[in-house]
């Protein structure tokens, strides 16, 4: 008997994504974009703001034990220009678009500028940029400032599926907090505060957000404990590097998941793959996968 | 990012410094460009692929010529190592010029100059190479270095402000020359962008730390001025090659 | 000019360490101390509870990219035997004794036993472990709880140096809250949170503390963000596996580390030694690092 | 830890089975003790070292026996491999008992019965020798396994279970034995454990996961018997070997 070959698709707050694989926010450019867009199940561009940011001065990176450190700044063209250039990220994919700013206000203004669009399938609040009102700390640092953030993006964006990126910090408090604010899915987790020091220099490198493979089983926990106290679904991200590094997210709980810094220094689609194989030897499809955890 | 694992033709070593000649197939890689590069092991650590210039290119065998520096360039220069690679990538010399032309660099960085000037040779293109060698390089990477750029200038001090100096004063009057191609110490690419200024084009190839070397993840920005505005470019795909006039340093 | 071997005694509240090195709680016993105690500045036993506690049930640890995830469960014989035992651990440096408890009462309980042992000479209050009074979340975990252990302990230990070890979570407001508390010093960190799920099998296969080279960027940072706000030294730790991370924690301002998991792959020794060396290099005593950050 | 890195004196490879042979000058280890191994990188990815019984040892000559599983010891297969080693540790086999013996294993796991049974012939003490192969073994091992214990009783089935039965059938009447040397998969250490109850001691190898081998961790704890209570022991330093009626599984 020849085992028919896994259904890879997923069904995402009623987005049907071809497969569960998608860019992780900042890790995917336009440029990239056509050979890999059948790798994934949807298009994620870059964090935009409302103004254009001309982002950190160099360095930006440094690399981590099994992982990396970004300090990028969210270098991008600004909400106007973002919009004009939309049409690049049009591969016959869902969009999300992945969003910041500095206050619920300005995240609202946002969503209610891409609500306009027909281009844009989902939005994504990245909640770990600063909260200028209060001294730069993140908004996912700041309790009660995610609930602000997600009401307000929720009446902006009444048509859309909202979807909230919170950090690994306070992850409980402002998972309930989103879902009860409105968020239609989660996506665990953002980079991890950390530092690169040099020490032949005796100073300071870096100071930014670790991603990679170091973080997986950080983020693997994040999902799996998250999933059983919200009802909204979850995206997995953090570390995510092969096919049976997707499966372990899926059987935490995850409806889909973001590939991130792994895209960097392997194929995409070769986690892809990857993930596909596991299916087939499991004789599952990968809607099925959060639900067969013994 | 694609990798694909290449055989290794020949492996050299001049001290620290190592030379890693391997087949590829993809056709001849434009003088300038870069690859990113990494050992096949089972882990991601070290995690990310090392940016490399394509040293030389000849009949399907590409060749790097690196220093070893930390665990990456290690592993890469080991002599069981399996070298995994993409493609060449980024912008590199604009290598359409008329008249004579200059090529300078130094350390290191004159790596990616051999498959300039070989080109340039095809080309008929008349141009002079001018390389730095600090005092401090192994003698085996001097020896090999004149014997890999038989027609070069050679410059040998040890402090690296007046090398640099020494290095540019070599050069003579920069106007007989209608582009100089840079590729050498920070202090040589600043120093060139200065001493060209309204006197003639000079090519810079930039480095900066990489992670998707593809344009995604915005790690390797340099500043840069663009219609009068200060920004930061990409390295990896709008370089590493860059007029120096439109570095914002 | 031969320069002069580097001095690497540093003084941590009053208490001399021949040198910066400390095994992290849980990662040294009384089997290896003969050969690695010269390695060492101070002697530091694992976690010792009122009761003695079995642990956990098998398995106990799983691999993760560059670190490891354990759940040990504390296993230990309990404080009444360990003070019977504490003889095994005189190798003739001071005694810094790990202490848990499911309440503040019993932390205090524990400490009031060990202020009257005058072989030990300071003791570490392990915060990240479950507080019973709060449905098992753990101490650092529940905003009040460390303030209140630490207060507690600094009653019951009037005049021995005492140590509040911290997790990665919450950091701020518990160091603020530890010093403010009495604490002479501050662990930093404890392990993180993390899961580990077997595909194949598809359960669960273990739930514990991410250590080793994965959190080491995580670590530094709050490291460094902390001794920007308390006045007490800070005792760096997580992922420390060479001579260059020491110095990396201590420019970020530790006055001493520990080394847990990365002891159980190398030697201990050689850390010391490449720190050493690095110290001969840079022309500094161990005791300046603290201070030369640019 | 202490690691050596050790010379290689031979790699053999039988389908998913590896055999390294490495000079070890430290002295015989005991039958049943372990090694901790990796190999030489510089890397900490895989993280830890990987627990392997001592196979052989012959005049400063050790080798391991071990299938490639995941990423260590798929690393540790690898051709190009350069061996850490750590010193045998734990407790091995009491191989002070009187009488007939018998040696009883499995599976890759029948490892460390080659060098118990090699100094059980040097001590001229009467034993016997049963090994279950799966049938799911290639076959390159099991015509290996043969060679190598020339002496022994093969079973070879399909599944465990039977297996095993099949295995502790082929033994006969126990009591003819002064002990039992078991070491198998988890199925056959558990019947060994219960068909030896009252009638023969049984030494049983066992298996947990390791991170420091020491006796610092508390990672590889089993459930044992200690004065009535139930309670765990490091498998690194109170075993691996350990008596069957200790354990309470
Ligand atoms: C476009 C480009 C071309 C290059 N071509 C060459 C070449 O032909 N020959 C050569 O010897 N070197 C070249 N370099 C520099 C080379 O990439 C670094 O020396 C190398 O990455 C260091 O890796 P490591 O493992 O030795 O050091 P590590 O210290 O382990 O590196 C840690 C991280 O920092 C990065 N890094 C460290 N130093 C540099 C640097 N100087 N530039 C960029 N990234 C760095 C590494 O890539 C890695 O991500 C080039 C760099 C760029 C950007
Ligand atoms: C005392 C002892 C002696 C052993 N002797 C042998 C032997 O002689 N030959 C042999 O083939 N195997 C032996 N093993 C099992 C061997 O250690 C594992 O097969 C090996 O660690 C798996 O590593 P990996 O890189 O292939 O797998 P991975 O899946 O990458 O391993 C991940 C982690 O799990 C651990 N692990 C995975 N499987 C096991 C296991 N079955 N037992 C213990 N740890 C495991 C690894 O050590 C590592 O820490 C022994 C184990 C112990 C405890
Ligand atoms: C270079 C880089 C840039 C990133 N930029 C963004 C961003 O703009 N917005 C955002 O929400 N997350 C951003 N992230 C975080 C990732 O989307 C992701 O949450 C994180 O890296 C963890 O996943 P990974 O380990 O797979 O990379 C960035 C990560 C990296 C490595
Ligand atoms: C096996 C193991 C056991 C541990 N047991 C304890 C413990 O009993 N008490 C404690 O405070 N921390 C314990 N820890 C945490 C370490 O002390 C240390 O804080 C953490 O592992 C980070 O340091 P590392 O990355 O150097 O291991 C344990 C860590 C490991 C790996
Ligand atoms: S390295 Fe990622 S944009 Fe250049
Ligand atoms: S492996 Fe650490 S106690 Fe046995």
């Amino acid at each position: 008997m020849v085992a028919r070959a896994a259904r890879l698709g997923v069904e995402l707050c009623g987005i049907l994504l071809a497969n569960p694989l998608v860019p992780a926010a900042g890790t995917l450019s336009k440029e990239v974009l056509d050979p890999d867009a059948k790798t994934y199940g949807a298009v994620l561009p870059k964090t935009v703001t409302p103004e254009p940011r001309a982002g950190n001065p160099p360095p930006r990176i440094a690399e981590a034990p099994s992982g990396m450190i970004n300090t990028i700044g969210l270098q991008n063209p600004g909400i106007e220009r973002f919009i004009e250039d939309l049409d690049a990220f049009d591969v016959g994919l869902p969009v999300i678009v992945s969003v910041a700013a500095d206050t619920a206000e300005d995240f609202a203004l946002l969503c209610r500028r891409l609500s306009r669009d027909n281009r844009v399938t989902a939005v994504e609040l990245n909640l770990s940029c600063p909260n200028v009102e209060h001294a730069g700390a993140t908004f996912c640092a700041v309790p009660g400032s995610v609930s602000e953030v997600v009401a307000a993006c929720r009446k902006a964006l009444p048509d859309k599926p909202l979807l909230a990126k919170l950090a690994n910090e306070n992850v409980l408090h402002n998972a309930l907090a989103s879902e009860e604010a409105g968020a239609d899915a989660l996506t665990l987790i953002n980079t991890i505060p950390a530092l690169s020091i040099d020490a032949n220099e005796r100073k300071v490198f870096l100071r930014g957000g670790l991603s990679g493979p170091a973080i997986k089983p950080i983020a693997l926990r994040a999902v799996y404990d998250m999933t059983r106290v919200v009802r909204i679904p979850v995206i997995g991200c953090g570390g995510i590097s092969s096919g049976t590094d997707v499966a372990e997210f899926m059987l935490a709980g995850a409806t889909a998941v973001q590939v991130g810094a792994a895209s960097f220094v392997r194929e995409p689609r070769e986690i892809l793959e990857e993930f596909s194989s596991y299916l087939n030897e499991a004789g599952l499809d990968a809607h099925e996968m959060t639900s067969v955890l013994e | 990012m694609k990798l694909n694992r290449a055989e290794i033709l020949k492996r050299e070593r001049f001290g620290n410094h190592a030379l890693l000649r391997y087949r590829w197939d993809g056709g001849p890689p434009r003088p300038g460009q870069f690859v990113m590069a990494r050992t096949e092991v089972a882990a991601f650590d070290p995690f990310l692929s090392r940016p490399l210039f394509v040293h030389d290119y000849v009949d399907g065998a590409a060749s790097l010529l690196f220093e070893v520096r930390g665990r990456g360039t290690a592993l890469l220069a080991d002599k069981n190592a399996r070298l995994m690679v993409s493609a060449p990538l980024g912008r590199g010399f604009d290598t359409g010029v008329d008249g004579p032309v200059a090529l300078v660099g130094g350390g290191v960085w004159l790596s990616p100059l051999k498959l300039l000037s070989r080109n340039l040779d095809f080309l008929g293109a008349d141009h002079d190479l001018y390389l730095e060698i600090p005092a401090s390089a192994p003698e085996a990477y001097a020896a090999w270095i004149s014997r890999t750029y038989p027609a070069a200038t050679f410059v040998r001090t040890d402090d690296l402000q007046e090398s640099t100096h020494v290095l540019l004063e070599s050069l003579g009057d920069l106007s007989r020359y209608r582009a100089l191609y840079v590729s050498g110490t920070s202090a040589t690419l600043a120093a060139a962008k200065e001493a060209s200024r309204s006197v003639v084009p000079a090519q810079l190839a930039v480095r900066e730390r990489m992670a998707c070397a593809s344009g995604s993840c915005y790690g390797c920005a340099v500043p840069v001025w663009r219609s009068g505005v200060r920004t930061y470019a990409r390295v990896c795909v709008e370089g590493p090659v860059f007029a120096a006039e439109a570095l914002a340093w």
